[in-house]
Parts: C-alpha cells; sequence; structure tokens
C-alpha cells in the first residue's frame, strides 16, 4: 500500500502534462487519495516495509512504515491537502506540487541512504520552480546552486557510508560495526548535506530570499518540505548514527537560532521576517533532536508540528497581504478573520500561553532541565524575547496604524483554512494529546534503532 | 596507466582552473565540456563504459550544447 | 591518486563558487563539483585488474575478483542524469535573470532583492 | 580578501576529505565480498539469507558460468544494467523523475511562445549533412536503448542521443520548431508507463516494480524481463524530455 503514496502522485503527475487545464484538479485528487491510504494504515506500532520488486533488505529499496515515518507522512500530506484546497494559490504549478508531495513522501518514506538523496534531488528541483514563481529568479537560482552542491556532499557521505558498509540500506548501516574516524566523516558530511534544507547556520542564505519571493513558495517549503528535511535529520542522527556527530549539530542549531531571531527582528519585510524566524525554529528542532532521546526527539518534532501549524497561518495570511497592498499599515481592520487568525499564530510562536507554542516551549524547557542542560534553555528564552519583539510589533503595525488603501477581496477559502487551523491550536493547548501522542510515538520509533533494524532485516519478502 | 591517469589528471585540473578563471563564459563551457570530455577517459580506464557512454552524451555534449544555445539567447553573457 | 584528484576538483569548484561574481560560472562551478563526485564514486568501486561488469561470451564467468563493483557506477549514472536536470533549470533561470535584472554579474545587477 | 577567504575555506574542505580518505579502502583495493554487489554479480540475492548476511556469512557462490544460461532471478548480461532496472528499479523512477521535474521546471520559468532564430543562414553543408544523419542518429539513439541490457548504454544515452538529432533540427533550420503537444503527450505517457509497469508488478507479484516477465536466457536479445520494456519507456521519456528542454530554451516571450 505504502508505495502507492509515491505512485499515485507521480502517476497523476505524469498524466497532467498531457491535460495542463486539469492539473489543479488531479493535484487534489492525489492529496485525497493520500490521505485515505494513509487513514487506512493509521499508526502501524511496528516496522511495515515495502521491498520494491520483491528484493529484500539490504540488496533492493525499501520503504519503511513505523511510527516516525508515518506521522511525519501524515503532517506532510495534511499541508499539501490544505494547498490544495486553494486553486488561486496552485495556478499553473499543479504538476510541481504533485512532484514535490511524492518526492518529500519518498524521502520520508526510503530506507535506501541512495534513495533518499535521488528524492532530495527532485524536491530541490521542484522547489526551485516553485521558488521562482512571481519571477523571483535570482533567489531561486541562489537556492539551487546551495542545493546542488548539498547535494553533491550529501552523495558523498552516502558513498562513505557504503565503502564503510557495503550496502546503502539504513538499517544495515545502523547496525554495522563502522569505525569511529569513518563515523566521523559520515556524519560531517551528511551534517553539511542536510544543513541546507535544515536551514542550519551558515547555509541558510536561501531562506529569506526564497520564502520572502513569493505567496507559494513559503506556504509549502516552510511546513512539509522543511518537515521532511528535519524529519530526515532525526532519521540519520537518531536511528542509524545512534546519536554520532549530535555535538556539532547542537552547537550549529544554537547559533542558527541567535542568528535566525536577531535577523528576524532587523527585518522590515514581514515574509522574510517569519521566513527568519523559522530559520530560529529549525534551529530549535535540530538543537532537540541532537539531544538524542526518546523524549527529547518526541517534543521536538511536537515543537515543529504546532510550528508548521502557525507557519502555514503566518505565511498564508502574509504572503496574501504582501500582494494585494502596497503599505501594510492597519490592514487587519479590513479583514478581521485573517487578522484574528494571524495574531493567533504569531501568539502561539512565542509561547503565550493559550496556544499550542505554550505546550510545546514548557515541556521543552522543563525536559532540557531535566537533562542538567543550562545553555539551550537560556539560548531559547533570549530568542523569545527577541520574538516578542517582532511579534508585537507586527501586530501593532497591521491592526493599529492608520490605513491607507481600498480594500482588497477577502480569499474565503484560505481565511476559513486559516481560522480552523488558528483554533486548532489553541485546541491544542487545551488538549496536547492532539499531536503529541503522534510527536511521541515518533520519537519513540526515532530513538529506538534495534526496532528499526529488526523490522527491516529480519522479514524473508516485502510485503505489501 | 597510471601515467596516463595522472595525465588525464593534470588536464582536468588545469582546464578546471580555467574554466573558473577564464575571463570569457564562451571560453569556460568549452573548457567544462573539455574536463567533462577528459572524465570519459578516467571513466573508461576504470572500467565504466555505461558511464563513460553516459557522460560522453550527455556531460560533454547535451548539457555543452544547452549552455551554448543559454550564453547565445544571453547574447554572450558579461565579460568578467 | 584519482581520489587526489577529485578532490582537488572539488576544492577547485567551491573555490569557483566562493569567488566568482558571475552566475554563469557558478553554474560552471557546480558542474565541475559534480563531475568531480562522480569520479571519487567510480573510483570507490574500482578493483586491480578487474573487468567491466558486463558478462560477454569471453567473460561468461563469475568470480569475486573478475569485476570491478557495479553498483557505484549504476549510482553515478543516476547522479550524472540529475546533475542534467539541475543544469537545465540553472541555464533557464540565468536567462531569466539576465531579462529581468539585465545582467548575470552579482555587481551590475539592477533591481535585486535578496 | 574575498579570494583569500575563498582559498581558505576551499584548502579547508579539501584537506577535510583528505583526511576522511583514511577511512576508505586505498584505489584498486576493494574487496567486493564485504558489499552487497557480489550478489548482484552473481544474480543470487534471492537466495541469500539476508539476516545472516549482514552478520558476516556473506555466502558467495564460487565459480559459476552466467553467460549464455537460463533461470536467473535477472537474465540481463550487463550487470550495471540489472541493478539500474531491476534491482534499484526505483531509484531509476526518481531519476526519471528528476528529468520531468526539471522540464516541467524548465518551461514554467522560460514560458515562451516564439522560436528564438539565430540570424544567420544555416550553413550550406549542415543542411544536406542534417538530411543524412538525422535518420542514422535517431536509429543510433534507439539501438542504444534497446540494447541496454546487453552492450553498454541504455536508456539515459540513448535518449540524450535523439535530443541531440533535435537540437540539430534546430541548429538546421531557422523555420522548425518541436511540436510540443506531441513531446508533451509522448513525455507524460512514457512516464505514466513506467508508474503502469510498477503497479503491474505491485498487482501480479505484490511488490511496486517487481520484474512479472521471464528472463530467459542470458544475453540475447529477448531476455531480462521488464528490463527492455523499461529501458525502451525510459529512452522515449528521456528522449522527448530533453528534445522538449532543447525546444524551450529555443523559445523566447513575445515582446
Amino acid at each position: 500500500m505504502i508505495s502507492l503514496l509515491i505512485a499515485i502522485p507521480l502517476l497523476l503527475a505524469f498524466v497532467s502534462v498531457m491535460w495542463k487545464r486539469i492539473s489543479k484538479s488531479l493535484f487534489f485528487l492525489a492529496a485525497i487519495v493520500n490521505l485515505i491510504i494513509l487513514l487506512a494504515s493509521w499508526f502501524p506500532n511496528g516496522v511495515e516495509i515495502h521491498a520494491m520488486g520483491n528484493w529484500k533488505p539490504p540488496f533492493g529499496i525499501n520503504l519503511v512504515l513505523d511510527n516516525a515515518s508515518f506521522y511525519a507522512v501524515l503532517v506532510v500530506n495534511a499541508f499539501f491537502f490544505l494547498v490544495s484546497l486553494m486553486p488561486k494559490f496552485v495556478e499553473s504549478y499543479g504538476t510541481s506540487l504533485m512532484l514535490l508531495m511524492a518526492a518529500a513522501n519518498g524521502f520520508i518514506l526510503t530506507g535506501d541512504l541512495f534513495n533518499s538523496f535521488v528524492f532530495m534531488e527532485i524536491m530541490t528541483i521542484t522547489a526551485v520552480t516553485i521558488a521562482s514563481k512571481r519571477d523571483n529568479f535570482y533567489n531561486a537560482f541562489k537556492y539551487l546552486i546551495l542545493g546542488g552542491i548539498a547535494g553533491s556532499i550529501y552523495l558523498l557521505a552516502t558513498i562513505f557510508a557504503y565503502t564503510a558498509t557495503g550496502s546503502l540500506n539504513m538499517a544495515h548501516v545502523s547496525m554495522a560495526a563502522i569505525s569511529a574516524s569513518s563515523l566521523i566523516a559520515i556524519t560531517t558530511l551528511y551534517t553539511i548535506g542536510l544543513g541546507v534544507e535544515a536551514k542550519l547556520f551558515p547555509l541558510n542564505g536561501w531562506v529569506s530570499g526564497v520564502y520572502g519571493g513569493n505567496d507559494l513558495a513559503p506556504v509549502i517549503l516552510g511546513t512539509s518540505v522543511s518537515f521532511a528535511a528535519l524529519y530526515m535529520v532525526g532519521r540519520l542522527f537518531g536511528t542509524v548514527f545512534h546519536g554520532n556527530g549530535a555535538e556539532v549539530l547542537y552547537t550549529l542549531a544554537l547559533i542558527t537560532i541567535v542568528a535566525g531571531e536577531v535577523a528576524a527582528l532587523r527585518q522590515q519585510n514581514i515574509l522574510k521576517a517569519f521566513a527568519y524566524s523559522s530559520v530560529a525554529q529549525a534551529g530549535v528542532v535540530v538543537a532537540m533532536i541532537s539531544k538524542g532521546t526518546a523524549k527529547s526527539m518526541g517534543l521536538a518534532y511536537f515543537h515543529l508540528t504546532n510550528d508548521a501549524v502557525a507557519k502555514f497561518v503566518i505565511f498564508l495570511v502574509a504572503g496574501f497581504l504582501v500582494y494585494n497592498y502596497k503599505n501594510l499599515n492597519g490592514v487587519f481592520k479590513k479583514h478581521k478573520i485573517l487578522g484574528a487568525s494571524f495574531s493567533m499564530a504569531t501568539f502561539s510562536l512565542i509561547g503565550f500561553p493559550l496556544f499550542a507554542g505554550f505546550q510545546s516551549k514548557l515541556r521543552m524547557i522543563m525536559a532540557l532541565f531535566s537533562m542538567k542542560d543550562f545553555l539551550f534553555p537560556a539560548v531559547m528564552l533570549l530568542a523569545t524575547l527577541i520574538e516578542v519583539g517582532y511579534v508585537v510589533r507586527w501586530n501593532v503595525r497591521l491592526w493599529f496604524e492608520e490605513e491607507t488603501q481600498e480594500k482588497a477581496e477577502t480569499p474565503v477559502v484560505a481565511s476559513t483554512i486559516a481560522l480552523i487551523l488558528a483554533i486548532l491550536l489553541v485546541a491544542v493547548f487545551l488538549k496536547p494529546e492532539i499531536f503529541l501522542n503522534g510527536a511521541m510515538k515518533m520519537g519513540n520509533a526515532l530513538a529506538d534503532s534495534k526496532d528499526y533494524i529488526q523490522g527491516v532485516l529480519s522479514v524473508v519478502k516485502g510485503g505489501m | 596507466m597510471s601515467a596516463l591517469i595522472w595525465l588525464a589528471g593534470g588536464i582536468m585540473i588545469v582546464a578546471a582552473v580555467f574554466a573558473v578563471e577564464a575571463k570569457k563564459i564562451l571560453d569556460a563551457v568549452i573548457a567544462m565540456s573539455a574536463l567533462s570530455l577528459v572524465s570519459v577517459f578516467l571513466f573508461i580506464a576504470m572500467r565504466a563504459p555505461d558511464v563513460a557512454i553516459t557522460e560522453a552524451s550527455v556531460g560533454a555534449g547535451l548539457v555543452t550544447a544547452v549552455l551554448l544555445v543559454t550564453l547565445f539567447r544571453m547574447k554572450g553573457g558579461d565579460d568578467k | 591518486m584519482v581520489y587526489a584528484i577529485s578532490i582537488i576538483l572539488i576544492g577547485i569548484g567551491i573555490y569557483g563558487l566562493m569567488t566568482q561574481k558571475n552566475l554563469f560560472k557558478h553554474l560552471i562551478s557546480l558542474s565541475i563539483i559534480d563531475t568531480a563526485v562522480n569520479i571519487f564514486i567510480i573510483a570507490t568501486g574500482y578493483v586491480e585488474g578487474g573487468k567491466a561488469p558486463i558478462y560477454t561470451k569471453s567473460l561468461p564467468n563469475f568470480a569475486i575478483g573478475k569485476f570491478v563493483d557495479p553498483l557505484p557506477q549504476a549510482l553515478v549514472l543516476t547522479a550524472i542524469v540529475i546533475g542534467v536536470g539541475t543544469l537545465a533549470v540553472g541555464a533557464s533561470l540565468l536567462v531569466r535573470i539576465r531579462e529581468k535584472h539585465s545582467s548575470i554579474d552579482v555587481e551590475n545587477m539592477k533591481g535585486v532583492e535578496e | 580578501m574575498r579570494r583569500l577567504y575563498a582559498i581558505l575555506v576551499g584548502a579547508g574542505l579539501v584537506y577535510m576529505l583528505f583526511a576522511f580518505l583514511g577511512t576508505i579502502s586505498p584505489y584498486g583495493n576493494v574487496n567486493l565480498s564485504d558489499r552487497v554487489s557480489a550478489h548482484f554479480l552473481a544474480k543470487d540475492v534471492n537466495s541469500v539469507d539476508a539476516s545472516k548476511w549482514v552478520s558476516g556469512d556473506k555466502q558467495i557462490p564460487s565459480k559459476m558460468k552466467v553467460f549464455g544460461k537460463k533461470g536467473f532471478e535477472d537474465g540481463s548480461a550487463n550487470v550495471v544494467t540489472s541493478i539500474v532496472v531491476n534491482y534499484r528499479s526505483f531509484d531509476t523512477l526518481g531519476e526519471v523523475t528528476v528529468l520531468f521535474a526539471s522540464a516541467v521546471g524548465v518551461g514554467l520559468i522560460l514560458g515562451g511562445t516564439r522560436r528564438m532564430r539565430y540570424g544567420r543562414k544555416p550553413n550550406f553543408i549542415l543542411r544536406v549533412s542534417t538530411g543524412i544523419l538525422l535518420p542514422l542518429i535517431i536509429l543510433f539513439g534507439v539501438y542504444i536503448f534497446v540494447h541496454g541490457h546487453l552492450t553498454p548504454g541504455g536508456g539515459f544515452p540513448g535518449g540524450t542521443v535523439i535530443a541531440a538529432a533535435v537540437l540539430l533540427l534546430y541548429l538546421s533550420n531557422e523555420e522548425f520548431s518541436l511540436n510540443m503537444v506531441v513531446s508533451k503527450s509522448l513525455e507524460g505517457s512514457m512516464g505514466s508507463l513506467y508508474v503502469i509497469f510498477g503497479l503491474i508488478g505491485l498487482a501480479v507479484g505484490g511488490a511496486f516494480l517487481f520484474n512479472f516477465l521471464p528472463n530467459g536466457v542470458v544475453g540475447s536479445l529477448f531476455s531480462a524481463g521488464v528490463v527492455p520494456l523499461v529501458y525502451m519507456t525510459i529512452g522515449l521519456k528521456v528522449g522527448s524530455e530533453l528534445s522538449g528542454v532543447v525546444a524551450e530554451i529555443h523559445e523566447e516571450r513575445e515582446g
């Protein structure tokens, strides 16, 4: 069944080049079918694999569905579904979005290192295509170059893993006895390779340009694709390399947080400001993943889910505003629903009580204290202070300043979606189990490499 | 054989430096194409005929053509 | 030694990316890095005295040490094609950058927002 | 200053990679029996007990004849092909998708409608020789991907050769422009066909991209199950896709 998650969007994408006019409907169809497939295989609570072409691991390529990959795929596909509900947004990018969906699913599900490289490259190329919307060519080009280098380094890392273990299968690499010097080489190269997509410190120069250049790119790249990339960080450094190389990741992530927040505070463009904020949040998640325990990873993905939902709302609203108004002062007086959902999402971002962000931030800080780590909570509190600064500034400006322009038409579907997601954030505060259960299951599955190895390698024949 | 490989490697390194530093973009594209062609020799020396054929037709052939057409569209690009 | 060649080529590519101001050069440097990585990968599969992994009338038997490793070659086939895809997208972006900003030199481009 | 910084970063990376070189086996001195590819070469993956293999019992068969024999799990004489299109066929599907994504991207980014002109009359020799060479080039491309499982080559170089023929047409004739409807339909239908091959495998053998045809004798033209079919599909798809890219790059916007 799970191979269909990739096969269906791919098939429909190939079909959609022949009938360009229905590509939006096909995208909607693909998103719906994927959600149905996912609902049919709800939290497997074990490791299910699908061996491609019936070649058993470690010889062939296999897709792995366990609690971790299931939760990630569910979140990613849910965001794609939400985007597919807004045909105005998709325009002629239906085919690219379907390819991106297939690639993100494949990237998450695959149990093979080289296969994940292939899917990462598809993600990069389609993301560049989407980033070039609204003539944002220079930034898309920068992203392409950085993504290309990262891809090459990722490939090198994969080859080092292959020469060290003799196979490309993640489970096999995970169980193989790799020498310490070899591990250093592999993890360093993977840190660089994933650093671009995971928005780590020296490699995140593309983010503001790509997210700030049009309305579609931040909504989809800042939520789904970034979730997929950060899932891979957890899978590689948690499951496959058992926490080796996490110190480098931890240091880089802390720098990322501070640098991202400071840049967000200084930024005058609303989309770019929140793009930098998304960089900082990625830093928080990576630092949390690098702590390496099941609980810390579960909380990291809980925080990431909250952040992705909030960012979806923020980017949706901000993108609409930036491309319909020249001057943003006081525009929320005309769009009360959009304004309300935007404010709720931004308050969730800073971890204000009543919203989901509070739950995740509080839990993370508590967990860190119990681990005797005081540096990271300090950085996180500092980051929160800076966040309060720009969130309040933007809210004041968008709500209370003198308005100057004609009213643009309110997008009905988009504002409904934004409102529903904002209410979801409140619901998560009241009942954190909505996301927390899945995220904790994901953390457990990522930390438990024994189960993963057992589940992948003990299978004699690939099932559905 | 190993002397030949060193020679090929030397040519490739020179071509790469030239491709990076050349004043004219056209020269850089040609140097890159030369680098691809020499790498075909390395692939054959390492017993990878499939890769050699693909690199010869794709890397040295089509890519160069696409870049040259692009360059033509940009009226020769900007000199450095 | 092939390793050394490919690593030096990677270094030249990175150097080119960081010093050159012409965007076309960035694309070319990226392509150099791609080629270098491909050479590196093939080199990891080379077996001294091995033959190309194709069974023919004169090479009908399987034995260890007789053939070079076919898997890196399969990976490189994929990697080459991926490189072409990246390059084609990059080239078309360059055409449009030139149209919009009237130059592809980072220092002469007009109206760039980062 | 910038140059010095670049040299430092480049040298740092080179130094790092050289340091990492110590962790992999020296050039030309690889023991294939530690790697999965030994079993790809021996075509006996199905008879290997994977759980024992990963814990050190490599189960390598001793000398055995492969060429001209029947009954292997994969029937192509070219082992690289059997990895690309059978053992790791899913990678190849991804690879086809990368090209497809870039063709879609080039189309969306350029979005031209009018053919660019070179503004000079094509050379007489070029025009005449194109007429003679074109069928030969296309034939050669088709030959490469039909024999992909026997000789070096396959769908990708074959498709590229066909695209080169289209490029030749563009160069030799100022009026020529590719019929995009035909090339897009070919591209889309061939891509769908690959996925459909995979889905047939899922229905017949219970796994996506399962090889559902008999393998035949290693070394004959009609062997290796679905491999030749898939390679033909890939060849046509890559050919139409890259031709599409060549065509798009020749298209300009109006005005």
